[in-house]
């Protein structure tokens, strides 16, 4: 075939499902959020009843309808304005037709930001299956993106996940208190261990340096010791011990009533006899002739049975992915398919009747 | 000097956490470690970013094939990495509203989320659903009867691929009572405890095996990859 | 030591106390050995003092800061539950202090035992070096206490030196090693130990000279784990080899990385190969990068790179997930000699099936010492096959005693085996 | 024909992968599934227990396996509701308890309106420590879980009045992904107590070393998309929606399976043709080296 053959059916195709979608009466690939109002309150929490005599006051922010409030168990601290903000919360479209049919007015509308977002990620979905047909300048697109966010991602949680609370926070937790952790109690102290790792790597980042390069061979020495310590306890105890005595099985099976089952016996034998095989195909200092060769040679078939069927039992997961996918650009983008009912068009036919009635009247 | 010590580094820290483990008292030293690592991790993300931005700005500047899509994965990176540092568009957790750094980045409706959301996410899910595709491409190209190991794989494979779905029930759900053990999804149970189990596990403890020589090594300074290269040759 | 002396005298305590009482059995509590400081044992004498016994209960005291939150927890639950019933927020709140007034919370019901099962409970989740008083109550049918034995004296669970339930992997483990370290120093001193072939070790070379025939260039890929990965750590001692091997043929290196500490590691082992080899000059630091930590993102590059630079040789060496195949075919599709190593045993299939040459799980780790042929490195490859031939003899031996077990109907033959290997590998 | 698939370009493979894919998919087809006897064992496991027993149902898993064990998670939930069950959710993810969430508001808010939280459901949440929380778990439930999901603390829940630990429970279901999961609940729940019941769903890729647990630690097992699909039929025909016609979000894992069987069947014959290829070409050579 060549290219250009596949490149024209693929794009046929995938015109003539936009085709059959943008002519369905409810359009396509909207996405709507719920707008919501939030509001908080300084408040001054009274000790519960039963605490300790010379407990005090707590000092802290709820949320304007917390049910303390009304209680009388905390009260707004005098002369702090409330606090609050807008948020955005998205909705199906279902949803959002079935709130409007009821109540025209209610906080619900199209979203571009979401609906821009949707229609972006269709376009990136299409951009990584062009490499199917070939490496293509679209495909390069979605590929230079993805690097350059994912890249940005990781630091950015690296940054937020770990170098704030496990590096800023101790060495400094009263300005990380201040600053981005509130929740870190007053009375934290600096934990002078989390210089080791400070100093492990600033070594590191001596790479950047023109000279001293080998300083950062120290920390990178230092993570291949400690991992190789804690490898060698736990590969040793939970995969070599546990899987050895898990294979101890007596060759002869009985039922609870002495009755021989010649089945599970014979099973057992080909499970000892495998597993052993298969152990001595992984002997390095005897060459695979002889004896050893032809045990080792069935260890390899029984290594291939094994990868056959992983492997007959992964393909069902990476259809379930591919489906998946599909299910986003026929369901959530083209609503050529609604097995869920997230766009359903009866609840849109009667969000329109009782709009047009109001605009009507 | 410098070989001596990283060489010393290595075998005493990794010896500490060994005995460590048969110690309650020092049963967290493990997990400290483990922390650290993550920190120097997330430092050496630092040395990361300065290669891919070196790597980026010299075939932007050189003007050498491509330059273009280096200047979209730059762009990329320096818009992710601003919004998510910044936290821009993020507002405060509910408990501290006052406080404007303790927003969530990672909710949709921070700028970040929504990199995440229409982004980050439809590109990772597609680049792993392209699995599907490379499946059926080596199911035709790499399962050739060629040898009794090939057909072994090959015929695994294919009882699995048709006793997990109902066309197992077309071909074998009628086999009467005394033939039940041959039905095809029972065939593959079968194959799975007694041969599919055995072969696994050989593999888990061989690799067990290979990961503690290869621990030990390193504890006595035989194997020192931080030093570059192996054993002698380095 | 100085636990093994306390625990003396706390036995002593407990015979004195239960001996003076009118309790007709006796406590003994003792801290569980080898833990973190959490628990403690109870043990007592089961005989009963009263034919309508049917439970034990076990007591242990609060200490003040769980006083307080149980005392507050009380009182909450009957201050909501007053609201619930309607009363107003005043009325509540003195059902609440009712509720709490002289309240004894002193003592924390840890269990009860049934008066058949064994007279003994280890008590979790307690504070180390904490004071504890623990006391053990008759119940009969009805809950009611019938009897009380116990005492008030003070106990401290205590963080030990030692975990003693570890000590039997420990002896393991240093079996093992031992194994290991004297088929090393047997090396050393001269006793020759041979090897068999590894196919695709032996590929490499060649592999990398058709891509210097080729001109194109020779892409390794470490995997997507980081250094705390040891399949990470045999990748790159791969690459020491690789890296050697393409000095000499004078090819083109590529090593995109998916951890900017892999690249750090990939560049040290690089130059030192290439110095090595005496071709320093031909180094080049920006062929060794770091591409983004996201797998996929990876994938994507490795994808578009395979597709545009052709590489003639492609060694995927480290710890790889679902990728492995998307690499795999990819290489495929361009012709490219494709050698692959790695221990996660889901993706094996994948490698076996698309790629020329595969190293499977252990061999994977055996590469390092196979590739730089020194004679204290394959005497540790000489004991990890004789670690591996007493793992089969373990296993041969257990599974005869288990049949023979089976045969002459003993009882759970396979479970004390079974549970004897497990214990030495708790 | 046989020059043809010799020099097949491999988008055509994609091609056939795509359409054998996407048709089911557009077509909505669901095929018969036979029920194999884990499913029938998995359904046992609930139906067998008398109305209002105690079931503990653990999600660890994240949205990343979704597709193969959310249509398990909607069945084991509206099963056990319908059943009139007590059900206790907690999750060792911790992205599980959002999940949980979202179950609840699928399955059981619409279409099990008598439940109420605290009394017939209660969600204990995601605690972090991995198989550490079953360990304590198995010694103190108030211990693992001070306070629920919400904030109330364990002892105001009506329904966990008096439980002290997992051995309450009357079956323990755990939906799992990896580590930790099914495996972990093995070694410290059903190890500690030999005679409890454990019930896995689980993915294709685990669904493997599963295996030698079933049935005698594992009652029951659901693996990957065709196992919920089973699971999915025996509860839709004795546990059918208010209208008598199956809720729509259990009938997924079934949609889910309509691609699966074309696209393995599809498989099945590129290995086959594959094979043809091979056969007829190096017959063919071997001709053509003798002339």
């Amino acid at each position: 075939m060549r290219p250009r053959t596949s490149l024209v059916v693929m794009l046929a195709g995938l015109a003539g499902l936009l085709l059959v979608a943008w002519m369905r009466p409810h359009g396509m690939g909207k996405a709507y959020v719920r707008t919501v109002e939030k509001s908080f309150v300084e408040a001054e929490i009274a000790p519960p009843i039963g605490a300790d005599a010379d407990e005090t006051p707590t000092i802290a922010w709820l949320a304007a309808d917390d049910p303390r409030l009304a209680d009388g168990e905390a009260k707004a601290v005098a002369g702090r304005a409330p606090v609050g903000w807008t948020e955005h919360e998205p909705v199906t479209a279902t949803e959002a037709w079935e709130t409007l049919a009821k109540d025209p007015t209610a906080p619900v509308a199209l979203s571009g930001r979401d609906t821009i977002g949707l229609w972006f990620a269709a376009f990136l979905t299409l951009a990584i299956l062009s490499f199917l047909l070939g490496d293509n300048p679209i495909y390069k697109v979605a590929e230079s993106i993805l690097i350059g966010v994912s890249a940005a991602y990781w630091m950015t949680l690296g940054f937020w996940s770990t170098i704030v609370p496990n590096l800023l926070k101790p060495l400094a937790p009263g300005a990380v208190r201040e600053w981005a952790l509130p929740s870190i109690p007053a009375d934290a102290t600096t934990e002078w261990t989390a210089l080791i790792p400070l100093v492990l790597g600033v070594m590191l980042l001596w790479r950047l340096a023109p000279r001293g390069g080998w300083i950062a061979t120290w920390p990178i020495a230092f993570i291949v010791g400690t991992t190789a310590g804690l490898k060698l306890i736990s590969f040793t105890q939970a995969d070599l011990l546990a899987q050895l005595s898990a294979s101890v099985v007596p060759l002869w099976v009985t039922a609870a009533d002495g009755t021989p089952r010649i089945g599970e016996s014979i099973g057992n034998l080909v499970l000892v006899v495998s597993l052993i095989s298969v152990l001595v195909y992984f002997l390095f200092s005897v060459e695979h002739r002889g004896i050893v060769g032809g045990v080792s040679r069935f260890g390899v078939w029984v290594l291939m049975i094994t990868f056959g069927s992983a492997f007959g039992f992964t393909v069902m997961g990476r259809i379930t992915l591919l489906a998946e996918r599909f299910g986003f650009l026929f369901d959530d983008w083209l609503w050529l398919v609604d097995p869920n009912g997230n766009h359903d068009p009866a609840a849109l036919a009667n969000a329109a009747a009782v709009v047009s009635a109001l605009s009507g009247a | 000097m410098k070989r001596s010590i990283p060489i010393l580094i290595a075998s005493l820290s990794g010896m500490v956490l060994v005995l460590a483990f048969f110690s309650p008292r020092t049963e967290s030293w493990s997990e400290a470690v483990v922390d650290w690592f993550n920190v120097l991790a997330a430092i050496a993300f630092i040395l990361g970013a300065g290669s891919l931005l070196k790597v980026q700005l010299v075939k932007i500047s050189s003007r050498s094939p491509g330059w273009a899509y280096a200047a979209i994965t730059l762009a990329a990176f320096l818009f992710t990495l601003l919004v998510g540092l910044f936290k821009v568009g993020t507002v405060p957790s509910d408990k501290f509203p006052t406080h404007v750094w303790t927003g969530d980045y990672e909710a949709p409706q921070a700028t970040f989320g929504w990199i995440y959301l229409y982004v980050m996410s439809p590109l990772t899910a597609t680049m792993f659903a392209m699995l599907a595709f490379y499946v059926a491409s080596a199911a035709f190209r790499a399962f050739r009867a060629k040898n009794l190991a090939a057909i072994l794989l090959l015929s695994a494979a294919f009882l699995v691929l048709l006793g997990r779905t109902a066309a197992a029930g077309f071909l074998t759900g009628w086999f009467p009572e005394p033939l039940e053990a041959l039905k095809l999804d029972n065939l593959v149970d079968t194959m799975l405890v007694y041969v599919g189990t055995p072969g696994s596990r050989a593999i888990v403890i061989g690799i067990a095996l290979g990961v503690a020589a290869t621990s030990l090594r390193v504890l006595l300074g035989l194997e020192r990859p931080y030093l570059g290269g192996g054993g002698g040759n380095g | 030591m100085r636990c093994h002396s306390r625990f003396l005298r706390l036995v002593a305590l407990f015979g004195a106390i239960a001996s003076a009482g009118a309790a007709t059995a006796e406590v003994k509590v003792t801290d569980v050995p080898g833990d973190g400081g959490t628990a403690l044992k109870v043990t007592w004498a089961g005989e009963s003092p009263a034919p309508s016994l049917a439970t034990w209960a076990v007591e242990r005291t609060r200490t003040d800061k769980e006083i307080r939150d149980a005392r507050v927890e009380t009182a909450d639950t009957a201050f909501k539950a007053a609201r619930k019933a309607g009363e107003s927020i005043e009325s509540a709140k003195a059902a609440a202090e009712r509720a709490i007034d002289g309240l004894d919370l002193s003592w924390l019901r840890v269990d009860e035992i049934s008066a058949d099962a064994d007279p003994e409970l280890v008590i979790g989740d307690l504070e180390p070096d904490a004071e504890y008083g623990i006391r053990i109550l008759g119940l009969d049918g009805g809950k009611a206490k019938i009897a009380e034995i116990g005492f008030n004296a003070k106990v401290k669970p205590q963080a030990n030196l030692v975990a003693w339930e570890r000590v039997p992997f420990g002896a393991i483990l240093g079996l093992i090693s031992a194994i290991v370290i004297i088929a090393i120093v047997a090396a050393r001193h001269g006793v020759v130990m041979r090897i068999r072939k590894i196919a695709a070790l032996e590929a490499i070379d060649e592999a990398v000279g058709r891509a210097t025939e080729m001109g194109r260039p020779v892409l390794f890929v470490p995997g997507i784990q980081d250094m705390n990965d040891l399949q990470t750590v045999a990748g790159i001692t791969v690459l020491g080899r690789v890296a050697k091997v393409a000095a000499e043929y004078d090819a083109a290196l590529e090593v995109p990385t998916s951890r900017s500490l892999v690249m750090t590691a990939a560049r040290d082992t690089v130059q030192a190969a290439y110095l090595a080899a005496g071709r320093g000059d031909a180094y080049h630091a920006d062929r060794i990068n770091y591409i983004t930590d996201e797998q996929f993102g990876y994938v994507a590059y490795l994808a578009g790179t395979m597709n545009r630079e052709r590489p003639a040789t492609c060694l995927y060496m480290g710890a790889f997930y679902a990728e492995s195949l998307l690499l795999a075919e990819n290489g495929n599709s361009i012709g490219a000699i494709q050698i692959a190593g790695t221990a996660e045993s889901s993706q094996l299939p994948f490698f076996v099936a698309a790629c020329d040459y595969t190293l499977i799980g252990e061999e994977f780790f055996a590469a390092s010492a196979y590739l730089s042929g020194e004679p204290m490195q394959l005497g540790s490859l000489f004991g990890q096959d004789l670690v591996k031939i007493a793992s089969i003899a373990l296993l041969v031996i257990g599974v005869a005693v288990a049949t023979v077990g089976s045969i002459a109907g003993w009882a759970n033959v396979q479970d004390t085996i079974g549970g004897f290997l497990g214990m030495l590998g708790s | 024909m046989i020059r043809f698939l010799q020099n097949l370009d491999r988008r055509w493979i994609f091609l056939a992968m795509g359409l054998a894919v996407a048709v089911p998919i557009l077509l909505q087809l669901r095929f018969p599934e036979s029920v194999g006897s884990k499913a029938r064992d998995t359904f046992a496991a609930i139906e067998s227990l008398p109305e209002g027993s105690k079931v503990l149902l653990s999600f660890d898993y994240d949205p990343a396996s979704e597709g193969e064990l959310q249509p398990m998670a909607n069945a084991f939930v509206h099963h056990a509701a319908s059943r009139g069950h007590k059900l206790y959710f907690m999750a060792l993810w911790p992205l599980g308890s959002q999940k949980v969430k979202e179950t609840v508001d699928a399955i059981l808010k619409p279409h099990h309106p008598s439940y109420v939280e605290g009394r017939d459901y209660v969600l204990l949440g995601f605690k972090a420590g991995n198989e550490g929380v079953i360990k304590v778990a198995t010694t103190s439930l108030p211990q693992a879980y001070p306070t629920v999901d919400g904030g109330s603390q364990f002892g105001e829940v009506p329904m966990l009045a008096g439980i002290s630990n997992l051995s309450a429970m009357d079956l323990v279901v755990s939906v799992s992904a990896g580590y930790p999961g099914t495996k972990e609940w093995v070694q410290y729940f059903v190890s500690a107590f030999p005679g409890e019941r454990l019930v896995s769903g689980t993915t294709g890729v685990q669904a493997v070393n599963f295996y030698p647990y079933y049935p005698k630690q594992i009652v029951g097992m659901l693996s990957a998309i065709k196992g919920a699909a089973e699971y999915e039929v025996l509860v839709n025909e004795k546990y059918p929606g208010g209208d008598g016609k199956p809720i729509p979000l259990l009938l997924e894992g079934q949609r889910r399976m309509g691609p699966q069987l074309t696209a393995h069947l599809l498989m099945i014959v590129l290995i086959l043709l594959g094979n043809l290829v091979y056969f007829v070409t190096r017959g063919s050579d071997a001709r053509g080296g003798r002339r």
